[in-house]
């Protein structure tokens, strides 16, 4: 198993490098410019933009502006924002411990609901409880999520003015008071993404155990008169787990990667928001900085999936 | 040691009983999941409207009335009025043409290009696969707005001129929505193969001297079909939404083009004084995106031979 | 055939209750088109170490008879209308989940006809024996792991200490039908059910499983319910066999009977297609097959199911169903052209 | 009004008979308003009298907490670099300039001890010098004294070309010369009637010396104070995060007088305009809120609540339409909308008159812009003695479709105009934002009416104002028929602001379209005039060319001015705010307080 691993890392870094050639080539393409609001303002004279456009080197050709932008990668040295010239990692863990909170939150609430709840719907097909659980998946992501973001705050930040729309990253109260407010606060992006998610897998684990269900060994467990309860967790659900862990761990990429709308919507300063800021003002650095790191864990999350699936099915060998 | 005895022929049921085609077979499963057949109906209901819808309702579209700013819903405008005095349920029924064109062709796109990599992929062995896969997870870490940019800055101007700004702005809308909406698809229709072609039954199909085409075509492909339809219903409703998010940052249609997605974000900061603006084509998203899981459920039931009803 | 098997009656006369006794069960599964009555009105008894087996062509309740008698049939769609099925003298059929739970495995075992699926995947053949153990004797996690091995030495598989530790698809079809068992009898059953053990397994193999079972027999003590399609398997290893056809027992008795002096014409069929290598040479006809096919359960013709491929059939025999009678000491049949036997 | 008059009236007030706030009305009866009005006092000797403040000034402190809400976060603390007024206004929380522009043009002084006027020497006769006494016993926040030093610094600093400073105009043309410890003089090379640009509002923050000489030119970027600000304002540094929040708390030895009032300032970033306002009007989670650009049907609701109000503060920014004088689609010799072609339809004046009677700038201003657009016809507007009193605009469709028939423009089978077979259709681009699709979509309909046909274009604002070269969609290129956009006015002279339609600056391919007269737009007069302007020291001469240069361009129909864009903000009831619209939000932040 262990060369296994050595050999996918080894393949990674070659993707890494090509995935990091286009993206480089593409952002380099794009349209675009940082210096967006010195345009309009007559006082700057346009010298002054084309002096700081080539003191960043956005006039070299795309490939030089790569291998610098690699060699100081390599050194450490993400480069630093155009848009707010600070070092690109320094803006990126700033945000991190936001995206980590809320989004990673809301994959737990949705783990927290899709488990028990598919396995209860799979475990007593066409029940009410199934007929229930299933429609309200339904709905759940059927529903976009800047819709329900709106509706949420329109019923308890405007109307009823229970919870605050505005996040802040930078809660001064500390102790007990600190953790109400954070969780006052990031109550409704984590329930819009994480009932979203968790809709969506609830279906996923329902179906994924209703495969295993009607298997032969399922029926060899209860004749070895095991109590239901242990048929279910350990025979059903554990080998249903299989694939609900592998999709679960493709998904985590997304935790670094943030939900921009969501936070778009409730103005969470995470990594979404960033990147989205960086597009919209083509601010090369930032935004190869976080698409590189985002594909790093794309790529390991595969990795870590593949790992787990062999680690859960013995059937599985590498050879 | 005797062999044993060969049972007569196998409990068929009596002549009696129509001989039953598989399509047939399928609708009937399909007939009970009631949801499923509620969804067709409301989800035709919702074409039909879309599609006769402006030729029934006659407001024009872009109309521009300020004195009816911001009505609420009313005889005269069942969905009430925008801020520009423009009637919403002519925008919706309008919008949901492009709304619904998109997401079904993005679905097209994202379908047929991830089924083929799939199953490329999935019957292929070594090089090939890791090659595909290292693409698929490439275009996942890609990110999806600025290749938009791009690819709008790059090819808006000639396609424009073959096909019209319009026709040409809706191809790269869905070549974009459907682009990134595969390696999904992709990795389900190789994970399908991968089980699928160990079964007995392809090793009988490849034994009867079935080329390996056929065998993907004829016998692996049909039993992938049902996760890739619940995917591909999924992707309908993700592309809607992403139309929606695109108009958002105006990359997608022209502004003066509604479709769901930009009717919502226009009418997302009017949400506490004009509400009925943001919910009919909100609701509209919502109905077309929950009838058209619910039918891919019933779909999948129906198609899926093992699930027993 | 060993010399103890054939003796007839030779359960021991002290305890005349039989260890296993169906009565009259009855179970049918709602389906769309209506309610097929799979096992309508059965009866079948086991005494202690004694091998009964129930014969019948694929679709004539036999399996779900056996999986009824442990409740592992489910229930929706399936129902039990009516019958009792007394253990010991106790009737099963209105044990609550809990009490069930404790003869399953501890008082009757149960051997799948599947090998290939009916072991779970992901956890060693060990621990999946060891979980009946540890669940009916409550014995630690240590000692329920070299019960394991004790019980795969003890169906023949080499070196278990070892084998113990290996996963099921590192196992044939044929070891993997001995450790289900292994399983099956871990905790020392009285009655063991076997639902066509061999049937996924080819000939060489079964004979193995066969044996395997018999000595098991021998050395444990416990009854052996046997359900096969294949006669060869009955003559091999039944001491008293039931025949059964389209939800019904049509005919029951001693191995050495029904092979020598066969009532019912379907259990003559049965016996006449079997291809015989000792006249093979001398006969050339074709071999024999019943003609017709078995019954739709959905809604069963009215009087003997049999009647319509049945070479004898009389009127009567459309009229009433007929009932399962003793027309000679230990051998019953239900037709109607043999008068009861008035001991 | 002649001359004589104007000289007779200083003169009262130099005797004291005139009031100086009786001056300025009757200036601005004459379209000399206050900025030009009180210029006029200090270059004819009539000292101003201190700036008095607007309302009583609490004498207590200790205000707790003001909090400010930017949609677009300050994303650095440098003002020499600030990229736009979210910079320059989070550099003026830590910041100050000699003096500040007051909303009614005074000049208030801030780290100067006076404003230099001729009575006390400070103005020099020719125009060619100005004299900054500065306020003595200043302290930076970590101690150091503020000297003449730091203003000579100031000066090296960014007019050194390797920094590339923003505010390098501002420097580069004049000569900083250190007077004494606490004095210096700004030289000119000519006589320069608006003196007061360097050191002064938006563009005269100043940096300590002692934290920046080591990291002059090149190295400018790496200084540390960069994001650590060390200024000499009412608000120490005390946290920073690029784009999202910005703190400082008071500063105890601050040299004003019991200020500052509050004793933290936090300036929160992110988020969309109307979030903003809600986050203001509605549940008052914040005291003030920058730069309000939403409808204002929806501002209007939100302050009915009636926590907070709207300020409106008239500047110099302008919404207005450009019509192309080139051929952006053909390219001639290598370059599309070059000098040497013409707009095949746009270049007839008829067609140009028609476009502008279908601009309904009414309902632009009535549901649209609301009090945040009101409508003008001038691209001229403030400070109000450069506003030309003879254009005017009309919204007639009837009229347009006269104009057109009469100039021979058929009709087509699709309703469109053509003539010798040249069709009215063109091409409407601006940048991405809630009003201005909604103004497209105005416009669109209203030239349908007239049988133009319009295909409109928005494109995200980042590639729209971006200057890369090889992006045609940037609005110096103009590669569209019809161009809209706001352009906006920092100063309260127009100098610079006017320079966009004078011949030497046309964007062209070959100073890679970075001239600022986007149009192409060539006329002899108005060149003239500008020269002119630019050494006019007779402020009323001055006005009058200004106002010339607006007729000639608005004229011309090539630009339509649609509306004004005057500054827009969100404030708590409870809120005592100083704005101006001739400097930062943050301008007069000392002055801020909440009502007793």
């Amino acid at each position: 198993m262990t060369n296994y691993v050595v050999r996918r890392l080894l393949i990674a870094i070659p993707s890494l490098l090509g995935i990091s050639v286009i993206l480089f080539t593409v952002l380099a393409l794009a349209p675009g410019d940082p210096f967006e609001e010195l345009a309009t303002n007559p006082a700057i004279p346009p010298d002054v933009r084309a002096a700081l456009r080539a003191s960043l080197g956005l006039d070299d050709p795309v490939w030089t502006r790569y291998f610098s932008w690699l060699t100081a990668m390599l050194r450490g040295d993400w480069g630093y924002s155009f848009v707010s010239r600070v070092n690109v990692d320094q803006l990126i863990l700033a945000r991190l411990p936001t995206t980590l909170a809320i989004i990673g939150a809301s994959q737990v609430l949705a783990l927290a609901i899709a488990l028990p709840v598919g396995v209860m719907a799979a475990t007593r097909p066409y029940s009410v409880f199934d007929q229930v659980a299933n429609t309200l998946a339904f709905i759940g992501f059927s529903l976009p999520t800047f819709f329900t973001g709106l509706l949420l705050i329109l019923l308890f930040s405007i109307t009823l003015d229970w919870l605050p729309f505005v996040y802040r990253a930078d809660l001064t109260s500390t102790g007990w008071t600190w953790w109400g407010e954070q969780i006052r606060q990031s109550i409704m992006p984590v329930a819009v993404l994480g009932l979203f998610q968790g809709a969506a897998w609830t279906r996923f684990v329902r179906s994924a155990v209703l495969d295993v269900i009607r298997l032969d060994h399922v029926t060899t467990a209860r004749a070895k008169g095991l109590p239901e309860g242990s048929v279910t967790l350990r025979h059903v659900v554990r080998n249903a787990l299989i694939p609900v862990v592998t999709l679960v761990a493709l998904q985590m990429p997304t935790v670094f990667g943030g939900a921009i709308v969501t936070e778009q919507i409730f103005r969470v300063p995470g990594i979404g928001s960033l990147l989205i800021s960086a597009i919209l003002a083509n601010d090369t650095p930032v935004i190869m900085a976080v698409t590189f790191v985002f594909a790093g864990l794309v790529i390991f999350f595969n990795l870590l999936a593949d790992v787990i699936y062999g680690w859960l099915d013995p059937r599985i060998s590498y050879s | 040691m005797a062999g044993s005895t060969l049972a007569s022929a196998t409990a068929s049921p009596a002549a009696a009983r129509p001989r039953v085609t598989p399509g047939a077979e399928a609708w009937r499963r399909f007939r009970k999941h009631r949801l499923a057949v509620v969804s067709l109906v409301l989800l035709s209901g919702i074409v039909l409207a879309v599609l006769v819808g402006p030729l029934v309702w006659t407001l024009p579209v872009d109309e521009i009335d300020f004195s009816a700013q911001l009505q609420s819903p009313s005889w005269a405008h069942p969905f009430g009025t925008d801020d520009l005095g423009q009637d919403i349920l002519a925008r919706v029924l309008h919008g949901g043409r492009i709304s619904l064109a998109v997401g079904v062709a993005a679905m097209l796109v994202a379908v047929c290009v991830g089924v083929l990599v799939g199953a490329i992929a999935g019957m292929s062995r070594g090089r090939v696969d890791a090659a595909l896969m290292w693409l698929t997870d490439l275009f996942l870490s890609l990110p999806e707005l600025p290749l938009l940019l791009l690819i709008i800055y790059l090819f808006r101007d000639g396609l424009g001129q073959i096909v019209g700004p319009e026709a040409g702005v809706f191809i790269m809308i869905v070549a974009v929505i459907g682009g990134f909406r595969w390696m999904p698809v992709a990795r389900l229709v190789r994970a399908q193969f991968f089980s699928l072609r160990e079964k007995e039954f392809v090793e009988a199909a490849r034994a009867l001297g079935a080329s390996r085409p056929r065998l993907v075509v004829r016998h692996i492909l049909p039993n992938a079909l049902g996760p890739v339809i619940v995917a591909a219903t999924i992707d309908v409703a993700a592309a809607i939404i992403a139309e929606s998010t695109l108009s958002f940052l105006g990359l997608g249609f022209p502004p003066d083009i509604p479709t769901w997605g930009r009717l919502l974000f226009d009418a997302k900061d009017n949400l506490d004084f004009a509400p009925h603006w943001a919910i009919f084509p909100g609701l509209a998203i919502f109905l077309t995106v929950l009838t058209i899981n619910f039918i891919g459920d019933g779909l999948r039931d129906a198609l899926d031979p093992r699930r027993v009803l | 055939m060993s010399e103890a098997l054939l003796a007839p009656s030779a359960a021991p006369a002290r305890d005349t209750t039989p260890l296993l006794d169906i009565r009259g069960l009855k179970v049918h599964f709602k389906t769309d088109d209506g309610m097929v009555r799979a096992v309508d009105g059965v009866d079948i008894t086991a005494n202690r170490a004694e091998t009964v087996c129930v014969v019948g062509e694929s679709g004539c309740g036999k399996t779900v008879t056996a999986k009824t008698v442990l409740k592992l049939i489910d229930m929706p769609p399936g129902r039990i209308v009516a019958g009792e099925i007394r253990f010991e003298g106790r009737d099963l059929v209105p044990l609550p989940p809990a009490e069930m739970r404790k003869i399953r495995a501890k008082q009757i075992g149960f051997v799948f006809q599947e090998p290939m699926t009916s072991l779970n995947p992901v956890y060693t053949v060990g621990q999946q024996i060891a979980e009946t153990v540890r669940q009916h004797e409550g014995l630690s996690r240590r000692a329920a792991l070299d019960r394991a091995a004790e019980m795969l030495r003890l169906v023949n598989i080499p070196n278990p200490q070892r084998r113990v530790q290996d996963y099921p698809h590192q196992f044939s079809g044929g070891m993997r039908q001995r450790v289900m068992i292994a399983m099956a009898l871990s905790c020392n059953p009285k009655l063991l059910i076997a639902d066509e053990p061999t049937t996924a397994l080819d000939v060489t193999i079964q004979a193995q499983i066969l044996d395997l079972l018999d000595e098991m027999k021998q050395r444990l003590g416990m009854a052996v319910l046997l359900i096969t399609h294949a006669m060869g398997v009955v003559a091999e290893v039944a001491q008293r066999v039931v025949v059964m056809y389209a939800g019904k027992v049509v005919e029951e008795a001693t191995v050495e009977a029904l092979f020598a002096t066969p009532r019912h014409p379907y259990t003559q069929g049965l016996i006449r297609s079997i291809p015989r290598i000792d006249r093979a040479a001398s006969v050339h006809a074709r071999l024999e097959a019943i003609p017709g096919t078995v019954p739709s359960l959905l809604n069963p013709p009215v009087g003997c199911r049999f009647a319509a491929r049945c070479r004898h059939a009389m009127p009567d025999c459309v009229a009433a169903e007929p009932p399962l009678r003793e027309v000679a000491p230990g051998h019953k049949v239900a037709c109607i052209l043999y008068p009861e036997h008035r001991p | 009004m002649t001359e004589d008059d104007l000289r007779q009236m200083i003169g009262r007030v130099q005797r004291g008979t005139l009031t100086r706030r009786g001056f300025v009305r009757r200036m601005a009866a004459v379209g000399l308003t206050a900025p030009m009005a009180t210029q006029l006092l200090a270059i004819a000797g009539a000292a101003p009298a201190a700036a008095q403040t607007a309302s009583a000034y609490p004498s207590r402190r200790g205000g707790g907490a003001l909090k400010v809400l930017y949609w677009q976060g300050a994303t650095l603390l440098n003002p020499h670099f600030a990229v736009g007024t979210k910079d320059q206004d989070g550099s003026r929380a830590f910041y100050e300039p000699l003096a500040g522009w007051a909303q009614d043009g005074t000049l208030e002084p801030i780290l100067a001890a006076e404003i230099p006027s001729r009575e006390n020497g400070g103005l020099a006769a020719d125009g060619r010098s100005v004299t900054w006494k500065l306020k003595r016993g200043v302290k930076w926040h970590d101690g150091q004294d503020f000297t003449a030093d730091d203003a000579v610094f100031n000066w090296e600093y960014a007019k050194d070309p390797a920094t590339a400073s923003v505010t390098t105009g501002s420097y580069r043309d004049v000569n900083v010369v250190k007077v004494d410890d606490y004095t210096v003089r700004v030289e000119f090379q000519k006589p320069t009637p608006f003196w007061a640009d360097a050191f002064v509002g938006s563009r005269g923050m100043m940096i300590p010396k002692h934290l920046f000489k080591d990291y002059m030119g090149a190295k400018s970027r790496e200084a540390p104070a960069n994001l650590r600000p060390v200024g000499t304002s009412g608000y120490k540094f005390s946290e920073f995060q690029p784009g999202d929040m910005l703190r400082g708390e008071a500063n105890a030895s601050y040299h004003m007088p019991n200020r500052p009032f509050f004793d933290t300032l936090e300036v929160k970033g992110g988020g969309d305009a109307v979030s903003a306002a809600r986050a203001v009007l509605q549940t008052g989670e914040f005291d003030y809120a920058w730069n309000m650009q939403v409808e204002d049907a929806i501002l209007k609701r939100l302050e009915a609540n009636g926590r907070g109000k709207v300020n409106i503060v008239p500047g110099g920014g302008i919404e207005f339409i450009q019509l192309h004088t080139r051929d952006p689609w053909n390219e001639v010799n290598g370059e599309r909308a070059s000098l040497d072609s013409t707009h095949p339809t746009l270049s007839d004046p008829k067609v140009r008159e028609a476009l502008s009677l279908l601009c309904d700038r009414n309902a632009l201003e009535q549901f649209i812009y609301g009090r945040g657009g009101p409508a003008t016809a001038n691209f001229l507007n403030n400070p109000p003695r450069f506003r030309s009193p003879n254009t005017k605009f009309e919204f007639n469709i009837a009229k347009a479709n006269e104009i057109l028939d009469a100039a021979g423009y058929t009709r087509g089978a699709d309703g469109i105009r053509a003539k010798d077979g040249k069709r009215l259709k063109f091409v409407y681009q601006t940048s991405i934002n809630t009003p201005r699709q909604r103004t497209q979509a105005v416009i669109k309909q209203a030239a349908q009416r007239a049988g133009i046909d319009i295909e409109v274009k928005a494109v995200t604002a980042s590639v729209f104002f971006s200057s890369d070269v090889a992006n045609p969609d940037t609005y110096t290129k103009f590669f569209s028929d019809i161009q809209m956009y706001t352009t906006t006015m920092p100063q309260a002279d127009p100098q610079l602001f006017m320079n966009q339609y004078v011949s030497w600056e046309m964007s062209t391919k070959a100073n890679s379209w970075q001239g600022r007269n986007i149009i192409r737009w060539k006329s002899d007069e108005y060149d003239a005039a500008y020269r002119a302007a630019e050494g006019e020291l007779d402020p009323v001469k001055r006005a009058a060319l200004f106002i010339r240069m607006n007729d000639l361009i608005v004229g011309s129909n090539h630009v339509i001015p649609l509306v004004g864009r005057p500054t827009v903000s969100a404030s708590l009831n409870t809120l005592t705010h100083k704005l101006s619209a001739w400097d930062l939000t943050f301008g007069f932040l000392h002055d801020w307080h909440r009502a007793a």
